[in-house]
């Protein structure tokens, strides 16, 4: 339990350092980089929540391809690869303040409401778990029980595919 | 009839939606359905007249109180409850010479249809005929009926001949609905129906502003003192107990079931409104303007409908002005006062007119004001009698006005003159009218004029009297102007004057016969009996408070030598050419009193220039403003301080700057003074900050709320 | 492990995603910071899946493999808009971007 | 005839969506076609109106009718569809169905630029499914679905085919009454919450607020309701946002939006706010009626001050939805009578005069008074419209206006039990003050522009009088004004058995 949180105190840790520097960098490219490391702890995160699957479809699709992307989006769009001169506009104050506001309301309410609830303890064998909630029951659930959302979102997906197409197309 | 008199406001009715589609098509282009309109519902208010006088005297008696005990103070107030309870018996023959003298009332005919109902309480519409209403019907048939047949003549070739006779018969409904009325609201329908008609007649040639201005004038004023119609019947109709019922709500008020400020409000209210309707002092200004009009309008206008309107209302609601303002106990009341003070200050103004039509007009404000001081003091059949007559009179004198002007194509009397010899019918009949309102022995106006003084004499209010006398004596001086400047003298006008067609002089010789006539039914008993008064007093309240006095040969006479003498000396200074000339350039007073009288008491001024200028100008301005720089400016301060408050915040974290309410106070004085623009700047990311500061901020407040209501 | 640990730390990257949004100019920036929006919802996802039964533990997962999904569309989408806008204005600070001023 | 009863409401709102996306579906070039099935869509769900007012309970009936029981929505908040309509609901759903029918109609050859009469067309029906369904939801959830339901199509009528200025009068109109639903959705949650999160039903919350939620809460609760209505009235000091949307949006979009849109407000005082928080709307009332009043007299002098013929008639609709809300303040049967009485009227008059005002534009291109004068020598017909338009507006006696203004002026002066009688009389006095306000607004503009000479620029032009679809659009409203101001029973009948439901729960 205790290596648990004290993994789960170095992510978190990270990953918030590294949040706020992708928001305040003065440099693009960095910017996508501390994206990659939010994006891993993550990911490390849902391992410790004991969804494999997620974390490795979260390192597999965000980080190789969402951020590839972004990449692409900064060398396109030519961003120099060193500073900036403003990346931010003038209402940072005014960001922030909402920020702050909107993690004060959650924070309280959390705390509030679920105060010192234990997520509970998996006893299982890695057999028992891969059949009752790891990545076969998971391909399961997604191929029976949510197989029509599926299929919505393969349509959203191609709807998405086309629409950048079109978007970006050149003519 | 009696039953069924909805049937006349419906013919006219009618009439004007069968004139405004068909009329264009129609070979006298509408005139003609008009005309038969008009002519059936003459028909019908003659049956219906015959029908009351011989309807049936319902066994109500009353007595009436003895006139000696109201003379001599307030007697008369004891005993008029007590007679409406029945008990007149005991309380009346106590007192004087005058023994109480039974009277028979005609029971008023009622007839209603279910309207509309809200919770509890439901409105009838309905009819409510009684002599009052039976009278009025007669009168606005007869005088529109002559107007139809004059218009027919004197407009014939307007560019809006078929309008004009839409209107002319919608007119005629409002006034009919107004005097059939059994309830305020239904009242409210015709009072409102003819304010919209004198603005479309007024206005009748609105291709000229002048004539559009006018028309709006006359509505607005009416309309501003419909404020107090308005409250009046909201008033009554809650301190009556939800009524809206004329009866019902006068009947209550003698009875003393309405609480004496509830009624005191209303009347005042109501006051305001007959000030508004019927030209009173000091809303009174729209009525000389309303001569933009074409001249029959102005005859229907003066004579019959709309400006009676208001002494007409006056007159039903009695009950309530009688409680309210105790009349008999008084000698002075609002009523009676702004009566007299408008017969002195429309007579004096009609000295300095030049258009026939504005002397016209005047005398008219100045007959009003006869009529609402006689129901001030108390004169109810007095007040009604002049009604009656000067509707005859009057009408005459504006026909007549109207034929001259037709011949000389000009109201100014400066084109006038020596038309005696060309329009002699014409001459005549203006005579007539015009000795008839001076009130000369035996015309008409002589007879109902004297019993409103007389009224006011014995009623005690003595100031009014002479308030009386002195305007029967202008009335008389300023008529003999008008005459001698329109017929009498050399012809000072362009072009050739010729008598009028008969489609014009008939209606004039009719209604001077009724001017010559009109006087007798209600002349005393020595002359043909007090006929008038006795249909009408039957009205449903008039009861027996109301004092009756004989006539008075001593008051008559008086009157006479009054009325005489100002003819005389008019006539003296007129037909001798002895006015002064040029008084006005050599007496410093006399200049001022003219420039005085010329502007009208400088009214139209505070009215027009500063009270409408400054709504519509600087105020409206003003408001609006407001709305674009205070309240816009708020809406967009908004963004805009919720943008700059952002980095204030920032800076203010930062710096631990302690000056807050300072630049808090400047940042909202900037945010107010924001343009429009602000709100706008377009930027997705501002107003997604909005968006989620607003989101965090409900969901705070909606927090904060859970936890309470836990 | 508490929940409540990882409901916070999905909070803490909401409102610093919220921030992102809402300060940067750079419309790639601002994708980016849309992207740790739609992360820490997925922390939430699974971290609630955690304390419900086998059934909810996949749904959760499975609801948060959609986000991800919708993400990548998201992000798809986005970036050519960008690139369109960019195209056009030669610039991506969204505060240029201004059409609907009045 | 039971199955009808039961589906009625739900055809009557989704009937004109059908219609939209049968038209989605047809080509664009179609625009025959197009009109074709936008004007079956909306007679055929006027005929369902029609129907439903035939089988209609007038009589000792009060509660809800043509609803059927109520089905799962929403289960994870027990929110539910549930509809139905009373004597409230039912007038305004018709004026609903009529406005469209007969904006539909007057479009036929009115499309305002860029034409696309396919989009247009959409978007007046899916603004009828919005307006339909807010009149018949009885659940506070789905009345919020359909009162959003509402902008945007709203929002891009005025942003795409509307005046020069359409982009900023859209977004302020969007935000303006985003920012208010908001509040409004708060005050919601915070009504479930506060009755054990039970129910969002509105028969539900009217029995069980009154007594479950703390007096104080309330009047927070209620203010938030308050928030969210008087913006969408608009009250003042909250209708910054409806001059310029007026101004900007083309023809229909002004009808729509005053003869239906602004009722959504007042209808959710009278359906929601009052019934369910009886109490603190008799704390709210003084407050209330203070505004109103305030903008009758405001709206009035801000149309004093316009020359803009569009944005004049916009102001005054500040000043007569003032009659309306003080009508409401009074919580009385009289004054809550007249402002359903007040909502009709006013939706078949002032859509007349926007109406007018639009087809003035098509001929002149221009609105402003300065340059307009003599429409009656040009298009007599017109000009007549115009000023019979302006007197009912002005409240004339026999027109349906009147019936909106007096009866609340009246119940102003004898207000719910409780309430300062002296305030409430000076209320009265003032809205009195208002109607010669109104008069002079009103004639001041027929002046300008129906009386008089035309200006030079319009000289020797020919202009025509009215066409074909403005005689079918108009006369039935001119109609109904004439009838309403007749026999106001018409409407009194239906509305007064609902209105005493609510007026009682104010006496407890």
């Amino acid at each position: 339990m205790i290596a648990q949180n004290i993994a789960f105190g170095i992510l978190a840790a990270s990953s918030v350092l590294a949040a706020i520097r992708m928001v305040t960098t003065k440099n693009v490219v960095h910017a996508a980089l501390y994206l990659v490391v939010v994006l891993g702890s993550v990911a490390a995160n849902y391992i410790l929540l004991a969804a494999e699957f997620v974390a490795v479809v979260q390192l597999l699709v965000y980080i190789g391809a969402i951020v590839v992307l972004f990449l692409f989006g900064v060398m396109l769009t030519r961003a120099k690869l060193g500073h900036e001169g403003e990346l931010d506009n003038d209402q940072r104050g005014l960001a922030a303040v909402t920020a702050l506001l909107i993690l004060g309301i959650l924070g309280y309410v959390l705390v509030d409401y679920f105060g010192d609830d234990k997520l509970p303890q998996l006893n299982r064998t890695h057999e028992q778990l891969n059949a009752t909630r790891g990545t076969g029951a998971v391909g399961n659930a997604i191929f029976s029980t949510y197989l029509i959302p599926f299929e919505v979102v393969s349509v959203l997906l191609l709807a998405a595919l086309v629409g950048a197409i079109v978007l970006a197309r050149r003519d | 009839m009696l039953e069924h008199i909805w049937i006349i406001p419906a013919i006219t009715f009618t009439s004007f939606w069968l004139i405004l589609f068909f009329g264009k098509r129609l070979p006298f282009k509408g005139s003609e359905i008009g005309l038969l309109a008009l002519g059936v519902c003459l028909l019908l208010s003659t049956v219906a007249g015959f029908q009351w006088i011989n309807h049936d005297s319902a066994e109500v008696h009353f007595e009436r109180a003895p006139v000696a005990a109201a003379a001599e103070g307030g007697h008369a107030a004891e005993a008029a409850p007590a007679a409406e309870d029945g008990h007149a018996a005991e309380a009346a023959p106590a007192e004087g010479e005058h023994q109480a003298e039974a009277h028979v009332l005609r029971t008023p005919v009622d007839k209603s249809v279910h309207w509309f109902k809200i919770g509890d309480t439901q409105v009838d519409a309905g009819t409510h005929v009684d002599g009052l209403a039976i009278v009025m019907l007669f009168t606005v048939s007869v005088i529109s009926f002559l107007v139809h047949v004059f218009s027919t003549s004197y407009m014939s070739g307007d560019r809006r001949f078929t309008h004009y006779f839409a209107s002319l018969s919608l007119f005629t409904t409002g006034m009919f609905v107004l005097v059939t009325a059994s309830n305020t609201l239904q009242g409210l329908f015709g009072w409102e129906l003819m304010g919209l008609c004198s603005f479309m007649l007024i206005g009748h040639w609105w291709e000229e502003p002048k004539n559009s201005n006018a028309a709006l004038k006359a509505f607005l004023t009416t309309r501003t003192g419909d404020i107090g119609l308005l409250v009046g019947i909201s008033t009554l109709f809650f301190a009556a107990g939800r009524t809206f019922d004329i009866a019902t709500i006068n009947s209550r008020a003698l009875d003393g079931q309405i609480g004496h400020t509830a009624l005191l409000l209303a009347a005042i209210a109501l006051f305001v409104a007959v000030i508004g309707k019927s030209a009173q002092f000091p809303l009174h200004t729209w009525l000389p303007d309303a001569m933009a009009g074409p001249t029959p309008v102005s005859a229907l206008i003066h004579a019959a409908t709309m400006v009676v309107a208001g002494v007409y209302l006056l007159a039903r609601l009695y009950g309530v002005f009688w409680q309210a303002f105790s009349i008999t106990h008084s000698s002075i009341n609002p009523v009676a006062v702004v009566g007299g003070i408008t017969i002195i200050i429309a007579a004096a103004l009609a000295f300095v007119q030049t258009d026939i039509k504005k002397v016209l007009a005047y005398s008219t404000i100045s007959q009003l004001g006869y009529m609402v001081m006689g129901l001030g003091v108390g004169a109810w059949t007095g007040a009604m009698f002049h009604f009656f007559t000067h509707a005859f009179f009057k009408a005459l004198l504006f026909l007549g006005a109207g034929s001259v002007s037709h011949a000389v194509h000009s109201f100014e009397m400066d084109d006038m003159g020596g038309m005696k010899k060309y329009m002699p019918k014409t001459f005549w009949t203006f005579i007539i009218g015009s000795f008839a309102l001076a009130g000369f022995f035996p015309l008409a106006g002589f007879w109902s004029k004297d019993e409103i003084l007389l009224g006011a004499g014995q009623n005690g209010y003595t100031f009014f009297m002479i308030v009386g006398l002195v305007g029967a004596a202008m009335t008389a001086a300023y008529m003999t102007r008008c005459v001698y400047l329109t017929f009498f003298g050399e012809y000072r006008g362009h072009g050739h004057p010729h008598e009028s067609p008969a489609a014009i002089t008939v209606p004039l010789m009719v209604l001077a016969v009724f001017s010559v006539f009109a006087g007798f039914l209600n002349a005393p008993k020595l002359f043909g009996g007090e006929w008038f008064g006795r249909l009408v007093e039957d009205a449903t309240f008039v009861h027996a408070a109301i004092p009756i006095h004989d006539f008075s040969v001593t008051a008559a006479l008086l009157s006479m030598a009054v009325v005489s003498g100002a003819i005389g000396v008019a006539a003296w200074l007129h037909f001798g050419q002895r006015l002064p000339k040029g008084l006005t350039e050599r007496s410093t007073p006399a200049r001022l009193g003219h420039t005085f009288l010329a502007n009208r008491y400088f009214l139209d001024h505070l009215y027009t220039g500063v009270i409408i200028g400054g709504i519509k100008g600087p105020i409206a301005r003003a408001a609006y403003w407001f709305n674009q720089n205070v309240l816009d400016g708020v809406v967009n301060g908004v963004a805009f301080a919720a943008k700059r408050s952002g980095s204030w915040i920032y800076k203010w974290i930062d710096q631990g700057a302690i000056d807050g309410t300072v630049n808090g106070s400047g940042l909202g004085a900037e945010g107010l003074g924001g343009s429009l623009r602000r709100l706008q700047t377009g930027r997705v990311q501002q107003y997604g900050s909005l968006l989620f500061g607003g989101t965090a901020l409900f969901a705070l407040g909606l927090i904060l709320l859970v936890a309470r209501s836990n | 492990m508490l929940l409540n640990q990882f409901l916070l730390l999905g909070a803490v990257l909401f409102c610093i995603g919220v921030y992102g949004v809402l300060a940067r100019k750079n419309g790639v920036l601002v994708l980016m910071s849309i992207e740790l929006i739609l992360n820490s919802v997925n922390i939430n996802l699974v971290a609630f899946g955690m304390m419900g039964g086998d059934a909810a533990a996949i749904t959760g997962q499975v609801f948060a493999l959609f986000v991800i999904t919708v993400a990548a569309a998201e992000v798809g989408v986005g970036l050519a808009i960008v690139l369109l806008i960019y195209r056009n204005r030669t610039t991506v600070d969204l505060d240029e971007v201004d059409l609907m001023k009045g | 005839m039971h199955g009808f009863d039961d589906w009625a409401l739900t055809l009557a709102v989704f009937l004109p969506l059908v219609g939209a996306v049968v038209m989605l579906v047809i080509p664009g070039a179609e625009e025959g076609l197009h009109k074709v099935v936008a004007l079956v869509t909306t007679v055929a769900t006027l005929g369902i109106g029609v129907a439903i007012l035939a089988r209609y309970d007038y009589g000792g009936h009060q509660g809800l009718q043509f609803a059927p029981t109520p089905k799962d929505w929403i289960s994870v908040i027990h929110a539910k569809y549930e509809v139905g309509i009373d004597g409230i609901a039912l007038p305004l759903l018709l004026l609903s169905m009529v406005i469209t029918l007969l904006v539909v109609l007057y479009s036929w050859n009115h499309f305002p630029e860029p034409h696309n009469p396919k989009a247009f067309l959409i978007l007046i029906l899916i603004l009828e499914v919005g307006m339909n369904g807010t009149f018949v939801a009885q659940d506070l959830i789905l009345f919020f679905v359909f009162f959003e339901v509402v902008l945007l199509p709203m929002y891009f009528m005025i942003g795409v085919w509307g005046g020069e200025n359409r982009q900023y009068a859209a977004i302020k109109f969007f935000l303006f009454t985003l920012f208010g639903s908001a509040l409004m959705i708060l005050g919601f949650l915070a009504l479930f919450f506060a009755t054990g999160a039970e129910s969002f039903s509105i028969p539900f919350l009217v029995q069980h607020a009154q007594a479950n939620i703390d007096p104080d809460v309330a009047l927070l609760i209620f203010g938030g309701l308050f928030m969210g209505f008087a913006i969408k009235v608009p009250m003042f000091p909250f209708h910054t946002w409806l001059p310029d949307a007026h101004t900007q949006a083309p023809t229909q979009g002004s009808v729509i939006l005053a003869a239906v849109l602004l009722k959504l407000g007042t209808y959710g005082f009278i359906r929601i706010a009052i019934p369910i928080l009886p109490d603190a709307a008799h704390t709210w009332a003084p407050w209330i009626g203070g505004l109103a009043v305030v903008g009758i007299i405001y709206g009035a002098l801000g149309c004093l001050a316009q020359t803009d013929m569009k944005r004049l008639i916009a102001f005054s609709s500040v000043a007569h939805m003032g009659y309306v809300m003080l009508g409401i303040a009074t919580l009385t049967d009289f004054g809550i009578n007249a402002a359903v009485f007040g909502m009709v009227a006013h939706g078949l008059i002032t859509g007349m005069l926007f109406f007018v005002a639009g087809s003035v534009k098509d001929r002149f291109h221009t609105l402003d008074m300065k340059r307009l004068g003599g429409l009656l020598l040009q298009a007599p017909r017109m000009g007549w419209i115009l000023g019979f338009c302006c007197m009912a507006s002005l409240g004339l006696p026999g027109l349906a206006g009147f019936w909106g203004e007096f009866p609340a002026i009246l119940a102003a002066y004898n207000p719910a039990a409780g309430l300062s009688q002296p305030l409430f009389r000076t209320y009265m006095v003032i809205a009195s003050i208002g109607t010669v306000f109104a008069a002079g607004y009103l004639l001041w503009m027929l002046q300008r522009v129906a009386f008089g000479t035309p200006k030079e620029e319009w000289d020797g032009h020919a202009i025509d009088d009215m066409h074909w679809p403005e005689y079918v659009s108009w006369v039935p409203l001119l109609a109904g004004i004439v009838a309403l101001g007749l026999i106001p029973n018409l409407l009194f009948k239906i509305t007064d058995p609902a209105i005493q439901v609510v007026t009682a729960a104010i006496g407890k």
